[in-house]
């Protein structure tokens, strides 16, 4: 079983379809899979419910398929950084639901894991918690949240090896561990590809049964949002 | 006179203990980090997957992989930890965070808190603030007393909720109020900034509020 | 002639596919491990937290630190991934893993299976195998035809159930019957033992089961 | 703040009440916190319920505690390999509620994450889900099971740094990452103490967080319970 696959393109072929569900990894610019999203502007599959965090910038990340008007929905949880995402918002082309980021990434990590359902404090008392059922539980009131699946998921790593055990680096993990578990298929790309055997079992983020999919991308450029930086003070 | 964003945050760090574990907002919350004494072990916990939170890099040493919840590029330390987002929000709502200090809109008298929609306004989305004010053991709001003249502080908020009562402290630049959240025993004014006082407060602020003994003692 | 233990190993083995992530219970189906050809590349799990099982160890290179669900020694491979168990039961609740091969006291004709319970004789508990008939794809139960002279493939548990409508194939030592867990079909008897005749199967099963038509060709 | 202790004895000091609930780390013998369960036996705290997927084995694990009748009750998965377990639990001594293994995993990671209660398809239909919840999402039938937490969790890690961020090696890991998360106090016995910056922070199991006490055993033997082997072939 080989899970190697020579591009981006080849990597997506036969899983796209139009109206289905995509989980994209990352937070802001951070850990997204922006190889694979460009090839899915490429690919042309229309009428997507995407599931990530962000929805990206103008011009990078889920932005490229916001101007492609391939997002019919997002599920997020913050989308204040991009412009398009605004307009197509209030010209009602776009739909968004909004989930508190923990109950998001939750509810990535149960729809992965079995659980249909679990209850939490976050959001009670807010619209958030509208027309979802509410339960007490020793005396503090909880909110019944739905775990989410998808019928892809696509995540960028640091590595992999031939398996597709994966190991990601510093805060650009976030949401991609949970969403390898809750892609029907799920699609890496990675920025280094080793041999089995080359990974520190103990290391291991994602074991290799979540990842049907490799592509190794070696030379992307990562995007930073925010620059931000403290002086040097003088020697 | 009225504290500046500084003397806020400075206000605000005087609520860290030795070993608290921490999570900071953005805007002036952030700024607290610059008031934390040395001799203090107060470890900075970003929501999107890390415990240990250094300082801004140096200029040419921003790391794309290592940003906090802001976006902001940022530097690790030798006791950081980075795990998933899902663990991250485990952490904040199992309750394992002492202290949260975030920004807001209005803050009511019962600790109320809205923090991340302005109806009419483009939504941009409530991030981890709702999980936040849900999970975190104590939690800290900073902000101006009023906004464009009207109260913050409210007896019920008037827009949409982030959490209801979430709020233990409330420093604004004016004044600081505990509020019992978990008994219902109200808002109670306990600091002034040098130079205000309690008329300015009373003047200033719809929620109903006491007034701490030993503040009254220093008014008087 | 009924099937030794190394032959219905050997017939559980051909359930396998590459590239399936597979969990194997304790007794016969370890031995299923023996008979994986060596062109397919099968991933044993062991559900207290480990992927890319390898044998048990050489003589003197046991490592306490590293044991199956059976609490046996054994090794790991290039492939190996250590996890927590409430990651390793995400993985068999949330159907990731493609095949379970274990043992069994009772099946019924609907795919019931009871194995973990005697009433009267101290009770061991379930481990992980409510869980992995519960979650896994697909589920295959070997075990004798019969127990002490009496059928083991019944209408209905008599023992408490570990799962209802949960196994897909039965395997015993004289025969192997399908199970349309999810249709509701029922069972069917696909395959005898060489010289085991349909009559003696009839004898020795109280569970309902038709006959697969290619059976029926060669048994007459 | 100094998380370090000199010994199991001062690292449980205060610590212990009778009739408190303990988390214990490990699978049969393998990752057990076998010198703070000794510790535990010494200190003579009485009538706790004990939160373990097994119960030890006679003389070794938490058959010390069962010994010196110090547990009242136990809630595991597994129980079969200790002869004076089944003495005291045939004598009414011993209280035991059974949970299948990937459900008491996840109720102590649930209660670590501040979920009160979840849904599963483990046990629905069998007496496990006796008297509890049943409900239907997307056509089946799934139970409610509640999340665990304890007073104090004892571990076993194979090594910490000054802060308490900590690395488990092989299967030794497997509840203890859950029960770090789920005690009020967790005290972690650690073969190696290294100084902060030591571990790769990508590679930490449990941040220090978890963490609140940890006493240096770097000579504990680790005990086999079915050493198994395959016979060397001559050359």
């Amino acid at each position: 079983m080989n899970k190697i696959f020579p591009d981006a393109r080849s990597a997506l072929a036969g899983i796209l379809k139009d109206g289905m569900t995509l989980m994209a990894g990352g937070f802001g610019l951070c850990g997204i899979p922006q190889i694979l999203i460009a090839a899915i502007r490429d690919l042309k599959v229309k009428d997507l419910t995407v599931i990530s965090n962000n929805a990206g910038v103008d011009g990078a990340g889920l932005g490229l398929l916001l101007e492609t008007r391939q997002i019919r929905k997002m599920i997020s949880s913050y989308v204040g950084e991009n412009k398009l995402f605004e307009r197509q918002y209030l010209s009602g082309e776009l739909e968004l639901e909004f989930n508190p980021q923990g109950t998001l990434a939750e509810r990535i990590r149960a729809g992965g894991a079995g659980i249909p359902a679990f209850f939490t404090k976050t959001g009670v008392g807010t619209i958030i918690a509208d027309g979802k059922e509410l339960r007490e539980f020793d005396g503090a009131t909880y909110v019944m949240e739905r775990g989410l699946v998808a019928d892809v998921s696509i995540i960028h790593a640091y590595k992999s090896d031939t398996e597709g055990n994966l190991v990601y680096r510093k805060t650009a993990r976030n949401f991609s561990p949970m969403m390898a578990t809750a892609g029907k298929v799920t699609v890496a790309e990675v920025e280094h590809l080793v041999a089995a055997g080359e990974i520190d079992p103990d290391a291991v983020h994602t074991p290799g049964i979540f990842v049907q999919r490799i592509v190794h991308t070696p030379n992307a450029a990562k995007l930073i949002e925010q620059r931000t930086t403290r002086p040097r003070i003088a020697a | 006179m009225a504290w500046t964003r500084d003397q806020m945050a400075a206000r605000a760090a005087k609520e860290l203990r030795d070993g608290f574990y921490v999570n900071l907002g953005i805007g002036i919350p952030t700024l607290v980090s610059n008031f934390i004494p040395p001799s203090m072990n107060v470890h900075l916990q970003s929501e999107n997957g890390m415990l240990g939170m250094g300082p801004f890099p140096l200029e040419g040493e921003e790391d794309a992989d290592l940003i906090n919840a802001g976006k902001q590029t940022i530097t690790e330390l030798a006791t950081t930890s980075y795990f998933t987002s899902a663990d991250s929000f485990g952490m904040i709502r199992g309750g394992h965070i002492d202290l949260a200090i975030l920004g807001a809109m209005e803050v009511t008298e019962r600790g109320d808190l809205a923090n991340w929609m302005i109806p009419g306004k483009m939504v941009k989305g409530m991030g981890g603030a709702m999980d936040l004010v849900a999970g975190v053991k104590r939690v800290v709001a900073v902000m101006e007393h009023t906004a464009k003249g009207q109260p913050k502080l409210l007896q019920k908020c008037t827009l949409p909720l982030t959490g209801t009562a979430v709020i233990d402290l409330v420093i604004t630049d004016l004044a600081v109020f505990s509020i019992d959240k978990v008994g219902g025993g109200g808002m109670t004014l306990i600091e002034l900034a040098d130079g205000v006082t309690l008329d300015e407060i009373k003047d200033k602020t719809e929620a109903n509020f006491k007034v701490a003994q030993d503040l009254k003692s220093k008014a008087a």
